[in-house]
This record gives C-alpha cells, sequence and structure tokens, in this order.
C-alpha cells in the first residue's frame, strides 16, 4: 500500500512486518523515531508476540539481542554513530557467534567533535565487524531491505545491518509501497534458529577458541559470509517476485553502459548523483553510476564487472579512513586491480554538509577535466582557505616535513573554488 | 542442532579431559579409632553401634546387636558402667559428651522389653571349656566362648550368678530383673551354669577341660586394724551388701559411718541411709578430688544427703562414737596426719577399703604367678600356667564390671585361638581419632540429654532405681549427637564438596563413597570437611 | 518540480507543516518529499523545513537553496535568518503576520516578486481563533493552497486531519480554510 | 540462619546429606541424581571456589526448575576453565558472550523466552566479581531497574583472577594484588568506599538479593531455590574463595568461606525488594585474624614487620558489618531434649 510516510515509520512498519521477537534498543538521534515508532506497535499489540527491552545502553541492546537470539529469537535494534560504536565489541560477539540478529543504522557522523548528522562513518567504522552490511538508496529500499535482511541473515545466520542516511532518510517523508502482511509472511517463513538455547537439546554456545582452531573458525566464517553475495541476488529476484519492484541486490548501475567514467556511491546521495548524471549525459557526457547496495561482504567481481569498461572512476564516500583514504574507495581499487581504471576519492557529506548538485557537478567536471589527482584524497566543498590557514598556523608551530607539505599542495592544487 | 564449528559444543565433553593427571596427593577414605571405643574396657565399638542407633526403628535392634558383639550385657553396662567413654569422647570438647551410656541402657532394656536374642551361628567344636565365677568376667567369657561354638560349664560358688553385679551392686542402681535378664539370654545360648559349686582344687578338674577360665572376682572386704572398744559395730561393705542381697537385713543404728573414698563407699553410704540411717557420712583420708569413686556416683550420693568429712582418718573406734584425725596433704599429695583429734557420733562403722581375693583354689596350678595377692596374666589374659586364663578383679587391673567384661571377652577370644592351634586375630589398632583431626562445624549445636532422676524422697527410703532410662526421642537425640569420630558415617560431605566431582556416590547400603582418580585434582577439601576425619590425604607415588 | 522552504521556530511545527504538505500532494498522486533541517530540535531555535513536490519520483536530496515558495511561520525570524536566500523572481512569498509585509520592511524584497506572490496572513491569529491555540502550520499551508495552487484546500484539509484527530485536527482545518480564504481574498485584489 | 535450620542433631543442615534426614530434606549437592551442571574435567586450579559455587548454584536452580533452564555467563575464569575447545563442562544450555555483558545477555534470553511463550523456561546469569561489580555493572543495573526475569549469580573471588589476580571493585582493602603490592604506607589494596554489589542490588528494589558462601551449602541452595520462586530481577552473591589469588590452600577454600562469614567480614543475608529479611548470624564468632593468616594476599599484615593498625581497620569494618546487619544473634537457649521432640516429625524416625 502505498503511503506518504516518514522514512522511520516506514521502517518502523516494515520491522513489524517482519514479526520480531525480540526489540532491545537504546535511543540516540537519528534513530529515535523508528525505535519510538516499534515500542508504540508493541504497545498496541500491533507488533504482537514481541518483547521491547528498553535496554541501558547500545552495549546492552546489542547483548541482548545476542541473548534473545541465541534463545532462538528473531531479534531487532536500532542505532546510530556513537551507539554502534558503543555495541562494537557486541558486534563482533554477534557476528562470531552466527547470530542473524537484524539491526538498522541510521548513519551518523561519529565524535569529536560531536555531531548528530548524517554520514557513513559510524557503518565503516564496523565494515570488518563480520556484519553484513546492506545501503538503502531511499526509503522505500529501507523497507525492503529490512524484510530482505531478515531472510538473509536467516538463512546463512549472519547478522545484518541495514544502513539508512539519518535524518537525510530517516526523518523525509516521501511515498513508500508498504507490503502486506501476507506478502512479507510467505517471502520471510518463520525464524528457524541453526542453534538455540533449549533444554531439551543443550549445548554449549560460545567455546574459548585457541590457536589450534581459530583460524579455521574464522576463516569459516568468511566462507559464510562471502555466500551471501550468492543469497543476496538470489533473494532480491524472489523479492521482486513477491512484491514486483526491484530492491536490493549487491551493486546497481545506473546508465553505465559506454560510460566512460562511473560514479561509485552508496546511499542516498544516489539520487542526486543520478540527476547530475541524467544532466551530463543530456549534454553529452558518458557518465554513469554505481550504486553499492551490500558493501559487506564485498561484492567484488560484481563491482569489476560493472566497472571494467570505464576510464575513470569516482568513489563518493561519506566517510574516510583518517590517515589513509577511501574506505570504498579503497575497496573499489581492489576489484580493480590490474585494470587501467583511475579512481578517484572523493569525501563529501561528512557530519551532515549537504551534498549539492552543483558540487558533484563541479568535481566531476574537474575529474574530467584532468584536474583531480587520483592518488589524492579529495574533500568536496573543503572550506580551503580555513584549512590553509590551520595548516600553516601548525607548520609553524613546528611540525613541518613533506607530508605536511603535501596537505598544502593538495589542497591548493585541487580544491580551489569548491565552495562558493 | 547443526552445531557451528569450534563455537559450539557438546554438553559435558569436558569428561575427556583426565584431570587426575594434576594431581600430587589422593584422598582416600579412612577409619579411625574413635576415643570412646578407644577408652571401653569392653572394648565395644560404640561409635558403630550409635551409628545404627542414630536411624531408630530397626536401627535400634541393629545396634543392640552390634553391642552384642562384644557386650552381653548392655542394659547392665547402661546402668553401672562409668563410661570411660564419655569421659574419652570428643564431643566433650565441642559441648559435652555424647551421654552413650544412657543410650546404651535405653537399648538393653528395649532388648528386654522386645525379646531380643543372639544364637550360636557357628557349629559345635566340641571343646569343654570350664569358667570358674558367674560374675561379669566369668559370663562375658562364657558367652563369647559359646557365641563361638564351645561347650561352656560355669561354675559359681555362690547361690546366684552375678558375681558383683548382683552382690556388689546395691539394686537401686542395678535392678535385679535386668540383671537375670542378661544373665537369662546368656544361658539360652546354651552354657552350663552351676551354682554354689565351689571349685576349691583347680588342679583336680583342669583335665575335663581343654581350658579354663579363672573369674572369681575379689570378694574378700579388707580390713584394716583399727583399735576399737568391745560394744563397737564394725563391719565390711562387701560383706554388708552381699548379705543384704541374700535377704539379711544389717542394723547399722541411726548414724553410720563409711571408711573408704571408692565406689563401694558410696554404695554402703547410699546403702545405709535406704535401710533407715538418719545420717550417713564418708569418712575420706584424702580429698575429694583423689576420691576414686565415680564422679556420677559421689554426684548422687550428695543428693541423697551423704555427708563427707575428708582429711579425715579413724584412729579409734568405739560405741556410738569414732575418734578421727584429720590429715594433711603433703607436696607428693599424700595425707599425712596433723595430730588434730576429734569425735564424730557414729552408730557402726562400715569399713569400704578395697577387697581381696581367695585364691586358695589355684594351689599347685604349676607356673600360675601370684603377685600382690592377684594373678598374673599376659596380653592374651592366659596365665602362666597354659590353657588357664584369668580375667576381672584376680587380675591386676581396674576393678571395674566393664574391664571385667571386656577381660572375659579378650580371654574368651584367646581360649578360643588356643583351643584351634591358631595365632590369635592380631589386634590392629587404627590412629586415634583425635579432635583435631574433625571439622566440628558441621555438628550442630546440641547439648546432651540429662536422664531423669528418681525423686529424692523416694531414693532415700526405697531401693527403686534412682537413675531412669531416657525414652527413645532421647535416646535418639543422643544417639545422634554422636560425631562418628574417625568413621564415615554418609553425611554426603565429600561428594558435596568436590569442586571437580570427583566423588562417587556409591548409595547402596553398606557401599559409600570413591574417589574418581580420573577427576580428583587433590585439592583436599573433601579431608578438611570431612566433619569425621574419615578421609587422609597421601602422597602420590610419581 | 515545485520546492518549497518553510521557516520557523521550533515548537511552531515547521517541519509538520512540510510533511502535511507532502501528504496533501500525495493524496493529489503527486510525488512529494519532505524533510527538516536535522538536528537539535529545542524549542524556540530557528528551524527549516522542505517539501518538493513534483510528478515524477523524487531522487534529489539536496537541501531546497532555490525554492519556488518560501513560508515564513514567525516574522521576528526576518532580521535573524537570511530568509529569503534563493527564492526565485517568480517564487511565492507567504509570510504569517497581522501586519502587511510593508510593515515589515519588506516593500523591497515584495517588489522584486510577481504582486500576487508576496501575501501576509494572519495564521497565528486565525489559529488562535479556530483551534484555541497559536499554532500557524495548518493555517500556512491553507493561504498556501491558495497562494500557490500546488496543492488543493481538500487535500491540505485531509493531510491536517490525517495528522491531527478530532476537535485539533477540525480546528486546524477552520484555520486553514479561513487562511485559504484570506489569502484567496488578499489576490482577488490584488489581482483587480 | 536464613532458612528453617533443621535442628537435626548430630550433624543438622550443615553436612550435604544426613542420611538421617529424609532425601527431600537433604541437599541437592547430596543426591545421586543432582545434575552436575559443570561437571569434571574443566580446568579450575585445586580447590576453585566458583567451579564449587557454580555448581551449587546451578544443581540448585535446575532441581528447582526441573532442568528447564538456560545459563548465561559473562568472560572471566569460570568461563574459561569450563569451555575451552574442544571440551565443555556445561550440562545444561549456556551461552557465553562478553565480559560486560552478562545480564544484558540474560535478560535477551528471558525476554526471547517470553515472547515464545517458554517462560517455563528460567534464565540464571552468572559473572565473576569483575564482570559483575565493574565492567558489567551497567547492563546488571539496567537488568535491575527493567526487573528482567533472570536471576544473576555473582561469584565474588575478590579480584581479576582470570588474568592474573589484579585488583577489581570487589577487592578488599590491604589485599595484595598483582597491581596493589604491599609497598608504600597503605600496603595492598587502598581503603577505598568499597562497592557492596547486594546492598546497590537492593537499592533498586528488585524482588530478592540474597549473599551467600560455598560453605553453607544449605543455606545457598535453599537462597536459589527461593530465588526461582520469583519472578523478575534476582540477584545473589557468592562468596568464592580463590587459592591461587588468595594464596590459600586449596583445601582451606570452604575454611575462609567459613571464616569469612564468621568474622563478619562477608555478612550473609536475604532481602526482599529493597529491604533486609533474614540474616545469618554468626555462630562462632572470631577475630578477623583467623581469616586473614590463611591468606598469603594478608601476610604483609603480620609478622615482625607486620601492621597491627591495619588488621585493626579491617577488624573495624567487619565490626560495622556485624552491627550493621545484626550479625550476632541474642543468645539463644541451646537445643536440648525440648526441642529435639519439637522437631522429631522431621527426623527419620
Amino acid at each position: 500500500m502505498l503511503e506518504q510516510i516518514e522514512g522511520s515509520q516506514a521502517v518502523a512498519k516494515a520491522v513489524t512486518l517482519c514479526r520480531p521477537e525480540v526489540i532491545a534498543a537504546y535511543p540516540i538521534s537519528p534513530q529515535t523515531h523508528i525505535v519510538e515508532s516499534l515500542s508504540d506497535r508493541v504497545r498496541t499489540g500491533e507488533l504482537a508476540g514481541c518483547e521491547y527491552m528498553m535496554v541501558e545502553s547500545e552495549f546492552g541492546a546489542m547483548s541482548a539481542c545476542i541473548g534473545a537470539s541465541a534463545a532462538g529469537a528473531r531479534t531487532y535494534t536500532a542505532t546510530s554513530s556513537q551507539g554502534l560504536l558503543f555495541m562494537a565489541e557486541a558486534l563482533f560477539n554477534a557476528s562470531g557467534l552466527g547470530l542473524p540478529i537484524v539491526m538498522t543504522v541510521a548513519n551518523r557522523a561519529i565524535g569529536a567533535p560531536i555531531n548528530i548528522w548524517n554520514d557513513h562513518s559510524d557503518s565503516m567504522a564496523m565494515r570488518d565487524s563480520g556484519w553484513i552490511q546492506l545501503f538503502a538508496e531511499s526509503n522505500q529500499e529501507a523497507v525492503d531491505l529490512h524484510i530482505q535482511a531478515y531472510r538473509l541473515a536467516e538463512a546463512l545466520s549472519v547478522p545484518v545491518m541495514v544502513c539508512m542516511d539519518g535524518f537525510v532518510l530517516t526523518h523525509a517523508f516521501e511515498r513508500v509501497d508498504l507490503p502486506e502482511q501476507a506478502q512479507v509472511d510467505a517471502f520471510l517463513p518463520g525464524f528457524v534458529p541453526q542453534q538455540a538455547l533449549d533444554p531439551d537439546d543443550p549445548v554449549t554456545i560460545g567455546a574459548m577458541v585457541g590457536p589450534e582452531a581459530f583460524a579455521e573458525v574464522k576463516y569459516l566464517m568468511h566462507a559464510k559470509q562471502m555466500s551471501a553475495l550468492d543469497e543476496i541476488p538470489v533473494i532480491a529476484r524472489d523479492f521482486a517476485e513477491t512484491f514486483g519492484r526491484d530492491s536490493g541486490g549487491l551493486v546497481r548501475p545506473y546508465r553505465t553502459d559506454d560510460a566512460e567514467t562511473i560514479v561509485v556511491s552508496l546511499g542516498s546521495v544516489l539520487g542526486t548523483i543520478e540527476d547530475v548524471v541524467d544532466k551530463m549525459r543530456d549534454e553529452g557526457r558518458t557518465v554513469g553510476v554505481l550504486g553499492i547496495g551490500c558493501f559487506r561482504p564485498w561484492p567484488l567481481d560484481e563491482v569489476r564487472a560493472a566497472l571494467a569498461g570505464a576510464r575513470r572512476v569516482v568513489v563518493v564516500e561519506k566517510a574516510f579512513a583518517v590517515g589513509a583514504g577511501g574506505i570504498v574507495g579503497q575497496n573499489v581499487r581492489d576489484a580493480l586491480r590490474g585494470l587501467p581504471v583511475e579512481v578517484y576519492d572523493v569525501v563529501a557529506g561528512l557530519g551532515g554538509r549537504p551534498i549539492t548538485r552543483a558540487s558533484l557537478r563541479q568535481v566531476f567536471d574537474q575529474v574530467l577535466a584532468g584536474e583531480v589527482d587520483p592518488r589524492r584524497m579529495h574533500f568536496l566543498d573543503l572550506d580551503v582557505d580555513l584549512v590553509q590557514r590551520e595548516l600553516e598556523r601548525s607548520r609553524r608551530g613546528g611540525r613541518p616535513g613533506p607530508h605536511a607539505e603535501n596537505m598544502l599542495r593538495d589542497i591548493g592544487t585541487v580544491a580551489s573554488g569548491a565552495y562558493e | 542442532m547443526d552445531k557451528p564449528f569450534a563455537i559450539t559444543l557438546d554438553i559435558g565433553s569436558s569428561r575427556a579431559n583426565k584431570t587426575g593427571a594434576w594431581r600430587t596427593e589422593r584422598p582416600v577414605y579412612t577409619n579411625r579409632m574413635p576415643p570412646c571405643n578407644d577408652a571401653c574396657p569392653a572394648g565395644e565399638n560404640i561409635q558403630a553401634w550409635l551409628y545404627e542407633g542414630e536411624e531408630g526403628g530397626a536401627g535400634y535392634e541393629r545396634a543392640w546387636r552390634q553391642i552384642m558383639v562384644d557386650n552381653p550385657f548392655p542394659a547392665i553396662m547402661g546402668r553401672v558402667c562409668y563410661h570411660p567413654c564419655e569421659t574419652a569422647c570428643n564431643r566433650g570438647n565441642l559441648d559435652e559428651s555424647v551421654g552413650i551410656n544412657s543410650v546404651e541402657r535405653f537399648l538393653g532394656d528395649e532388648a528386654i522389653r522386645q525379646g531380643w536374642t543372639v544364637t550360636v551361628d557357628v557349629p559345635p567344636t566340641g571343646k569343654r571349656v570350664l569358667v570358674i565365677g558367674a560374675g561379669p568376667s566369668g559370663l562375658s567369657a562364657a558367652y563369647h566362648l559359646a557365641r563361638r561354638g564351645h561347650d561352656v560349664t560355669v561354675k559359681e560358688a555362690g547361690p546366684m550368678a552375678g558375681g558383683m553385679m548382683r552382690f556388689g551392686i546395691p539394686k537401686y542402681r542395678l535392678p535385679r530383673e535386668v540383671l537375670d535378664a542378661e544373665v537369662r539370654r546368656i544361658l539360652d545360648l546354651g552354657v552350663r551354669l552351676e551354682l554354689d559349686a565351689k571349685v576349691s582344687d583347680l588342679m583336680a578338674l583342669k583335665d575335663e577341660y581343654d581350658a579354663v577360665f579363672l573369674a572369681v572376682g575379689a570378694q574378700l572386704g579388707k580390713r584394716a586394724y583399727i583399735p576399737a572398744g568391745s560394744a563397737a559395730k564394725m563391719l565390711d561393705a562387701v560383706s554388708m551388701l552381699r548379705d543384704l542381697e541374700t535377704g539379711e537385713k544389717p542394723l547399722l543404728g541411726r548414724r553410720v559411718a563409711v571408711y573408704g573414698g571408692g565406689n563401694t563407699a558410696m554404695d554402703a553410704a547410699r546403702t545405709a541411709k535406704r535401710l533407715g540411717a538418719s545420717e550417713a557420712v564418708v569418712v575420706y583420708r584424702r580429698n575429694k578430688d583423689k576420691m576414686p569413686a565415680h564422679e556420677s556416683e559421689f554426684m548422687e550420693a550428695t543428693e541423697e544427703g551423704i555427708l563427707f568429712k575428708w582429711l579425715t582418718t579413724i584412729k579409734h573406734v568405739d560405741e556410738g562414737r569414732l575418734v578421727i584425725e584429720k590429715m594433711e596433704l603433703d607436696e607428693s599429695g599424700f595425707p599425712q596426719p596433723t595430730g588434730e583429734l576429734e569425735e564424730l557420733e557414729a552408730d557402726s562403722l562400715v569399713l569400704a577399703l578395697g577387697q581381696d581375693t581367695d585364691l586358695s583354689l589355684l594351689d599347685g596350678v604349676p607356673g600360675l604367678v601370684v603377685e600382690d595377692g592377684v594373678v598374673m596374666v599376659g596380653r592374651d589374659m592366659m596365665t602362666g600356667c597354659p590353657g588357664i586364663f584369668a580375667g576381672g578383679d584376680m587380675v591386676p587391673f581396674e576393678r571395674s564390671v566393664t574391664v571385667a567384661v571386656g577381660h572375659g571377652k579378650r580371654a574368651a577370644k584367646n581360649i578360643d585361638a588356643y583351643l584351634s592351634g591358631a595365632a590369635p586375630e592380631p589386634v590392629v589398632r587404627p590412629a586415634l581419632a583425635s579432635y583435631d583431626t574433625l571439622n566440628t562445624w558441621y555438628y550442630s549445636d546440641a547439648p546432651r540429654t540429662r536422664r531423669p532422676v528418681l525423686e529424692r524422697a523416694r531414693r532415700e527410703s526405697t531401693f527403686d532405681e534412682v537413675v531412669l532410662g531416657l525414652d527413645e526421642s532421647n535416646a535418639l537425640y543422643e544417639a545422634r549427637r554422636c560425631m562418628s569420630c574417625g568413621n564415615c558415617f554418609s553425611c554426603d560431605n565429600c561428594y558435596g564438596v568436590c569442586p571437580d566431582n570427583a566423588v562417587i556416590k556409591l548409595g547402596r547400603p553398606g557401599e559409600k563413597y570413591l574417589i574418581d582418580l580420573d577427576y580428583c585434582k587433590g585439592c583436599g577439601l573433601c579431608v578438611s570437611e570431612c566433619p569425621a576425619g574419615a578421609i587422609q590425604m597421601v602422597p602420590e607415588e610419581i | 518540480m515545485f520546492s518549497v522552504r518553510i521557516h520557523g521556530r521550533g515548537g511552531q511545527g515547521a517541519v509538520t507543516a512540510a510533511e502535511m504538505l507532502s501528504v496533501a500532494a500525495f493524496d493529489e498522486g503527486r510525488h512529494a518529499q519532505a524533510f527538516p533541517t536535522f538536528g537539535s530540535e529545542r524549542t524556540g531555535a530557528p528551524v527549516v523545513s522542505f517539501c518538493r513536490i513534483d510528478d515524477r519520483p523524487i531522487r534529489l536530496r539536496e537541501p531546497i537553496t532555490q525554492p519556488d515558495a518560501l513560508i515564513v511561520q514567525d516574522p521576528t525570524l526576518l532580521h535573524q535568518v537570511n530568509l529569503f536566500a534563493g527564492l526565485r523572481p517568480d517564487g511565492y512569498l507567504l509570510v504569517n503576520t497581522s501586519r502587511t509585509l510593508d510593515e515589515l520592511g519588506l516593500a523591497e524584497l515584495v517588489s522584486r516578486l510577481t504582486p500576487s506572490h508576496a501575501v501576509a496572513v494572519p495564521a497565528t491569529e486565525l489559529a488562535r481563533e479556530h483551534l484555541g491555540r497559536p499554532l500557524p502550520n495548518a493555517a500556512l499551508l491553507g493561504g498556501f493552497a491558495a497562494l500557490t495552487g500546488q496543492v488543493s484546500l481538500e487535500s491540505v484539509a485531509d493531510a491536517i486531519r490525517a495528522r491531527f484527530a478530532g476537535a485539533v485536527g477540525e480546528g486546524n482545518v477552520r484555520a486553514a480554510e479561513a487562511a485559504y480564504a484570506h489569502v484567496h481574498e488578499v489576490r482577488r485584489t490584488v489581482d483587480a | 540462619m536464613a532458612h528453617q535450620e533443621i535442628k537435626l542433631y548430630q550433624t543438622g543442615t550443615f553436612v550435604a546429606g544426613n542420611r538421617l534426614l529424609d532425601p527431600e530434606q537433604r541437599s541437592v549437592q547430596a543426591r545421586m541424581g543432582r545434575s552436575n551442571s559443570l561437571t569434571s574435567g574443566h580446568r579450575a586450579c585445586q580447590g576453585c571456589g566458583e567451579a564449587l559455587g557454580a555448581r551449587y548454584v546451578l544443581d540448585a536452580a535446575m532441581r528447582a526448575t526441573d532442568g528447564k533452564m538456560v545459563a548465561v555467563n559473562s568472560t572471566g575464569c569460570l568461563e574459561v576453565f569450563s569451555t575451552p575447545y574442544p571440551e565443555s563442562s556445561w550440562q545444561l544450555p549456556w551461552l557465553h558472550s562478553l565480559f560486560g555483558n552478562g545480564p544484558a545477555v540474560a535478560a535477551g534470553v528471558a525476554a526471547a523466552l517470553k515472547a515464545k511463550g517458554r517462560d517455563d523456561i528460567r534464565v540464571v546469569g552468572q559473572a565473576g566479581d569483575g564482570g559483575t561489580v565493574d565492567i558489567g555493572f551497567g547492563t546488571l543495573s539496567g537488568m535491575f531497574e527493567r526487573n528482567d526475569d533472570v536471576l544473576f549469580v555473582c561469584y565474588d573471588n575478590e579480584g581479576y583472577m582470570n588474568t592474573g589476580v589484579q585488583r577489581s571493585g570487589a577487592t578488599p582493602p590491604a589485599a595484595r594484588t598483582a597491581n596493589t603490592k604491599p609497598v608504600g604506607d597503605e600496603p595492598g589494596n587502598v581503603f577505598g568506599q568499597g562497592k557492596f554489589v547486594p546492598a546497590i542490588a537492593m537499592a533498586h528494589e528488585i524482588p530478592y538479593v540474597a549473599t551467600a558462601t560455598v560453605a553453607e551449602l544449605r543455606d545457598l541452595e535453599y537462597k536459589v531455590e527461593k530465588a526461582m520462586t520469583f519472578r523478575g530481577a534476582r540477584y545473589i552473591h557468592v562468596f568464592v574463595p580463590c587459592p591461587l589469588g588468595w594464596g590459600a590452600a586449596s583445601s582451606d577454600t570452604i575454611r575462609l568461606s567459613r571464616l569469612a562469614k564468621e568474622t563478619g567480614v562477608f555478612p550473609v543475608f536475604e532481602a526482599e525488594h529493597g529491604e533486609v529479611t533474614e540474616v545469618s548470624t554468626i555462630r562462632r564468632r572470631v577475630p578477623v585474624e583467623e581469616y586473614l593468616t590463611l591468606q598469603k594476599r594478608y601476610a604483609h599484615l603480620f609478622g615482625p614487620a607486620g601492621r597491627p593498625d591495619i588488621v585493626a581497620r579491617l577488624q573495624a569494618t567487619a565490626d560495622r558489618n556485624i552491627a550493621r546487619y545484626g550479625l550476632l544473634a541474642p543468645d539463644e537457649e541451646p537445643a536440648g531434649p525440648g526441642v529435639a521432640q519439637d522437631v522429631a516429625g522431621e527426623g527419620a524416625v
């Protein structure tokens, strides 16, 4: 049923349709509307047979989910930013134990400095936690991905994180086609846990494993997560058959055929990029977009296939590895290893800074004009004057050196006029 | 369930890990000698019979039968024994000793009430044994010999069986029906008792028997030389008590003095009271602490109004009065005269200065040695003459019914060995279960039960039994105060406290626990938490 | 695509207004996207919300920098925030005030806009009258419908009722209707 | 005793078994059919109080729940010594997640069981003192505050023994640990304000809080069984000596527990809904020296260079417990035959 609805409400509805049995969540902006709504739905009985736990922290939330999932319950939680990081230890534990927990991450920056607005630093910080990470482009996709996430998680006994941009999606009212309960029930059967705490069949879950078997355990974990690369397209196809729309999948190419330049990104900024690309196509530029729907496991083959024909790839991402570079960019480079494709890292939208068509268009034009050094990160809309001043100041403060010089040269050469 | 590799494990799989390999010491179940058993002159396994008795019900009979293994007189013992077991009892260090004697009496009385009997469970040996004297020692020997299949004849000089149990102990301490019942049980085993059959020449009889046990006791009252006027009334306590038993009521007068400080003195004084004396005073040359009479006898005598003159000797006896001299103890605790004289009114003086044995029947027995008026025996109770054994008051040892019963038992065992030609069973005495081997925390706080006593008025005028028995619940309570020193009593503590589940509870009657050496790490917790000290650590041999 | 930017203060319902506007457009079968400037939603702080309306699915997520219409819920913001940045010359301006735009010192701005596109509406006053509470957002949507014709008054009323049940909804609807009538009347006068 | 003591002479309720009692009145540990929730082959040190405590608690809980039980275990010695791949010593459904999250995980299990309509299956969470009073304290408090249907058990051995005997929030003053060495003016652990979690648990006004030691098995089992009669959050704090960490003989584990209670060092009591309802009174009061001198961690307080002043402070702490919790019984009439008759029906007569 079509509804004009806030993203958080839509996700809460989708989660409700998945019939979770335990929800444990701790409020943090911008995830709050989701969990508030779920609390309502449990209290009103719309979501029946579900225990909603008001835990004392995100660490407690994920821990409660671990317990509940290990006891054989379908579980759900949602968080953001610092909350996700506060869960970090438990995230690794949930994946290590193979518990099919589904979690919404309303993506938000990480402090310090404290910042409540959207970027991908949180999910990206947890990219190696053993969770599958799916990124939603729109609220419709956020809804659909949650339903698919349960199928996926429970098929593989792996936890799944559905990432949706905080505020940009969670707080946006837009048209969403919400599925019917019967459809969801047909698509997502009841949870049959791979293992559970059961007095009739007791087992010891969570053994200590020493050097003699730890590598094998980890290898098997890796193998299981890699099998998601086969499972996700199958689930997306099934989803399309059941619900009549395409959603999910590993990667989503947009006008990439014959594209010499392909912009790679993930999350809600894809729509804005597509608008820019449409405009450039209108102007005769052979530009396309590759949306990453699944970041973990990394769909290396699919990304390589989609990008192999391009000459340039511009990766626009809302996080970066401090002291290293682009995160998605590195993965893209990995996928393109050995191919003559230049990869440009563009870091954008940090801490909620708007990513505008104008800024994107400008940087794309600069890439096409050969004005961007592919060996360096580019920060969209950086206040160059400001950082230049600060860098100069710190250089006077006695920290000169070739790397510091390079930073100055970088912004001096590539960032001029980046901010209007 | 599809268990993920390594992360999820089968329950209980650690039993594959035999942690017993860590051990440097291992716990071993042991039986230590409980101090009560250790102290019992009759060699009773007190801990064992209390263990049975603790269960109540059918346990009483098992307990009684356990006593009967060693002692045929539970009901008598429960009255007349001075219970050194209680003196030795470890519980005395905790609160008060277990009232072993009173439980024994309860069991003995219960056996009489219920008519429990024992049987001879071995075929006749064809060996004939003569027992001379039907006192506690002789009857005990006869009992044990009969149960071992021997043909026993008891020759008793007196008109009734019982010896000092009958002629030395007043009936207010030992009712005769109790004595008769327990003697009867022995005779019922087939023991032949000949009364008024004084043996005056042992050698004449000896060849008719394969072995002889002498148990003639010490019947002759010692008489000290005390100057006395012609009208002075003096008699000895043993004779007085014997006469009373045979129906002659001695004429003692209103005021009676008893000379001596032993149990016989107490009995004499208390008897005098019952015979109508308005005043009975015990004159003893030392003080109370040095008095050989048992504390309980002294207490009961005091309660009955018996008076005591301590540190006093009698210099002269006249009609109606005694001249006495005050004594004082020297540095070695020996009484020395002070020369300070006074008078004491007394219509009669009863001498209770000890007894001697009439050894005339032993004339001509080869090898038999007599010293200080008693017959010398070895540890096997055999005299210097092979085949002739002796025990009870006629051998050099403390004189008490219980000691005599023990002699009878030991003699019977050795006579049995002598007759079969086998070496006597070796006596294994395990280490003492001393107080420090126990973990007394585990015993609940339970002071002993007092036996009810006859009210004073009745005690002074009748020969009714003074100390009454425990009823069943009290006897049970008292039995359950036993700490089972040195011996497992199935408390399950070792099974409970092992952090490694390495104690296996067998749970079958008579089978208690095993240490599972596959898993025992040798921590020693079972040993330190065993209430009874019935487990010990021994080093592993490497 | 028609884009609307709403300026208000926390607690005045700027975000709700954008959301209801998107619902009204959705009711008419159109695509709409409403979203707030995000963050500290403290009472009294300046708040901006946005609404895009289109006949095609809306992919764009950037903030609206060049609105087709600007709704000002609180005229005290006029001198604190650069409210009018990006307002196109043919754009619409709806200001909640009981005074005139001239009185608010907006004569120069208004002069650059199409005359019938800049309207003042006493939305707070109307809300107080019809709702009993000084919450201008629903009334402003009624005014918006009359000013831009992007949504009908009926759709606005439906969206209000979908958001506020019972008497509150009806009061808001009446305020919206009154504002609609007010703006309609002003425009008729201007056009005339 | 906090519960009805059976004054059954001989050993009464103190020993595990007592053949004189009706089988139903004997401890769970005396039963041949006890579940041995923590079975043989685990790698705990000799005389491990925690291994003992865990079996006591879980076997009692298993009995109380008729085996319908799930255990959740925080990281710590107990977890490590019981589940090194490929061997588990547990004989019930058991889950280990992390160090600091045991209470939350247990709460999650309970929520799942409730959602599934299986609240006949009960949940016991367990952790050492580190996992309870320190790193897991936030999740514990949350579990209490929400009144989740979990019995959480802390096995308190007063330090981080798993990592090599470091100080925890439960380490007592003056005790030597690997990071509170006996040097300086205040040798050993500092005299802090203390962190007695049972009292904090009571402040949450949860249905049931109790303390216990491995020395009083019957009391411990009684408390576990009682705890299982409540719904909601329950907490039992069990005192479990660590021979390794305390420098004590492996055979002294129970003796030390007993002395901790008898000195007043560790108050044993029960509380319901925030109010103390019963205390286990001291049976044979002894000075703290008797407790301290059995442990090398206090060795620096004794001997020629000893610190009688610090011992006196420790005694004062024990005395404060005694006063605060009323640990000294008013002089009771010793049980005599009258009592025996009163309870004769309880005996195996």
